[in-house]
């Protein structure tokens, strides 16, 4: 099998008033199982995306927003936010839902799936990948 | 196509998923289970408690090979394995289990 | 390695190209296209932060783009390169990967 | 080289699918390769025969139609965008007891798997959207 290429999702729009949040979760799902290098970017409004606390009772649209946790289980363990973008929309990481992996090579410990990164930590994530998808 | 469930007709989809997620019932799904000529044993129930489970959880049917990995950790070996499920599914632990399960058909997109 | 990047909103409604230019690297390239080609206009109020970014990243503007919107050259700023859409595969093809900031 | 396209704005509305048009032509046109193009998002309403712009406006589907006929261009919609929005090929109309099907020739409708599989394959993919 030729080496995996590295997949980065990139995720800048908020969840809700467009598609572009869920369609994007449903190809991270199907693209699992492609077993690539897959790391998913929430940047801008992107970072809406992962608040808690999400209840779409009153306007009829399905909640995704749990779907997110199930990521560890399709082995999709990297999902960098941006500090920059968290700030200035007024939100602390703590903002966020909690997000874990088991880590089958650390004796199934659990992770945070999580990592907040600076502004140039996201640059230089975008410019290490092969493919990039926005949503 | 519908369903007989104490008198009332579910209504189905032409591949035998159930439109309102809400009718579901364990009743209905033993009738999805002879529908589908499969006899619901107490390892069917399992599996269908976890599908439904891992649906409230996160709003989504888990893929085969997550569902194979989880039934495997909350299960047990026996019958958390491709073989077993395989076996108890004939027609795909994913897509017939979530058939019976009442959740969401596959839309298949591999 | 570089990275192309392709904008396609205005900077005067849409924070795209001002994200894009917060990420890019020296050496990448952006490409204007579609309603981002306002944001090649010389004089603007994003203006200044294009130029000041055009030193160590190369800027484009698609050239059908901006025609269709009555953005003659001499309209852009300087250093705005116009290309057409041939060159647009060039610049894909030249550099290691495309990302559409969309 | 190859490219694989992802466009992912419907016709009309927005550019996006105008753009993917004219590129991937100048991409052929260079001698590149465009083995596939992926319509996600509401880019799957370019694949409706149901479309009839006025005679002096182009003709979205058609192009993409004719374009991929000359070059052997794989034109993958996706099937769960496409369920979505009411975009159907004859097997799916058949089977969901709908009495009509839309999908444009040159077309077809598949999972997205196949936009990771260009992913791979492809030597750049460029997404065009909004």
């Amino acid at each position: 099998m030729p080496e995996a290429k590295k997949f980065l999702y990139v995720n800048r729009k908020a969840p809700y008033g467009t598609i572009y949040a869920l369609e994007s979760l449903e190809v991270v799902l199907i693209g699992a199982a492609f077993e690539q290098d897959v790391s998913l970017a929430f940047l801008d409004d992107g970072v809406f995306q992962l608040t808690r606390d999400q209840n779409t009772d009153e306007i009829g649209v399905k909640n995704f927003s749990p779907t997110f946790r199930a990521l560890g289980d399709y082995e999709v363990t990297k999902l960098f936010v941006e500090k920059e973008s968290l700030e200035e929309r007024g939100l602390a990481p703590s903002d966020l839902q909690e997000i874990m992996y088991e880590d089958e090579d650390d004796d199934w410990e659990e992770k945070p799936s999580i990592h907040i990164v600076s502004r140039s930590e996201m640059a230089d994530i975008m410019a290490d990948q092969d493919v990039v998808l926005s949503f | 196509m519908s369903y007989q469930v104490n008198g009332t007709a579910i209504e189905a989809d032409e591949d035998g998923y159930i439109v309102n997620l809400d009718e579901w019932s364990k009743d209905l799904a033993e009738e999805i289970a002879k529908a589908e000529g499969l006899p619901m044993t107490d390892d069917h129930w399992k599996v269908i408690d976890f599908l439904r489970n891992y649906y409230d959880e996160f709003q989504i049917a888990p893929a085969v090979r997550v569902l194979v990995k989880n039934a495997k950790k909350k299960l047990g070996p026996d019958i958390g394995n491709n073989k077993t499920l395989e076996a108890m599914f004939p027609d795909g632990a994913a897509k017939q289990g979530c058939k019976i399960a009442g959740l969401p058909k596959p839309t298949g997109c591999v | 390695m570089s990275t192309l990047h392709t904008v396609n909103k205005s900077p005067f409604g849409d924070s795209a190209f001002n994200s894009c230019l917060e990420h890019c690297k020296p050496g990448d390239g952006i490409l204007l296209i579609e309603d981002a080609v306002y944001g090649a206009v010389a004089g603007s109020a994003v203006a200044a932060k294009v130029e000041a970014r055009a030193g160590d990243v190369g800027i484009y503007v698609l050239d059908g783009d901006a025609k269709a919107r009555g953005l003659a050259a001499g309209k852009l700023i300087k250093q705005v390169k116009p290309v057409g859409y041939d060159g647009f595969v060039d610049l894909v093809a030249e550099h290691d990967r495309t990302q559409s900031w969309l | 080289m190859k490219f694989g396209i992802v466009v992912s704005e419907g016709p009309y509305t927005h550019q996006a699918a105008d753009t993917a048009y004219h590129f991937a032509k100048a991409a052929l046109d260079k001698g590149h390769e465009v083995p596939r193009v992926f319509f996600y998002h509401d880019g799957v309403n370019v694949a409706t025969n149901l479309s009839i712009p006025p005679q002096d406006e182009r003709h979205i589907q058609k192009n993409w139609t004719e374009l991929a006929k000359a070059n052997d261009i794989d034109m993958v919609v996706c099937i769960a965008a496409a369920q979505r929005r009411g975009i159907l090929d004859e097997n799916e109309a058949k089977r969901q007891g709908k009495d009509a099907s839309n999908l444009a020739e040159g077309f077809r409708i598949s999972g997205l798997g196949q936009l990771i599989e260009m992913g791979i394959e492809c030597d750049r993919t460029v997404t065009f959207g909004d």
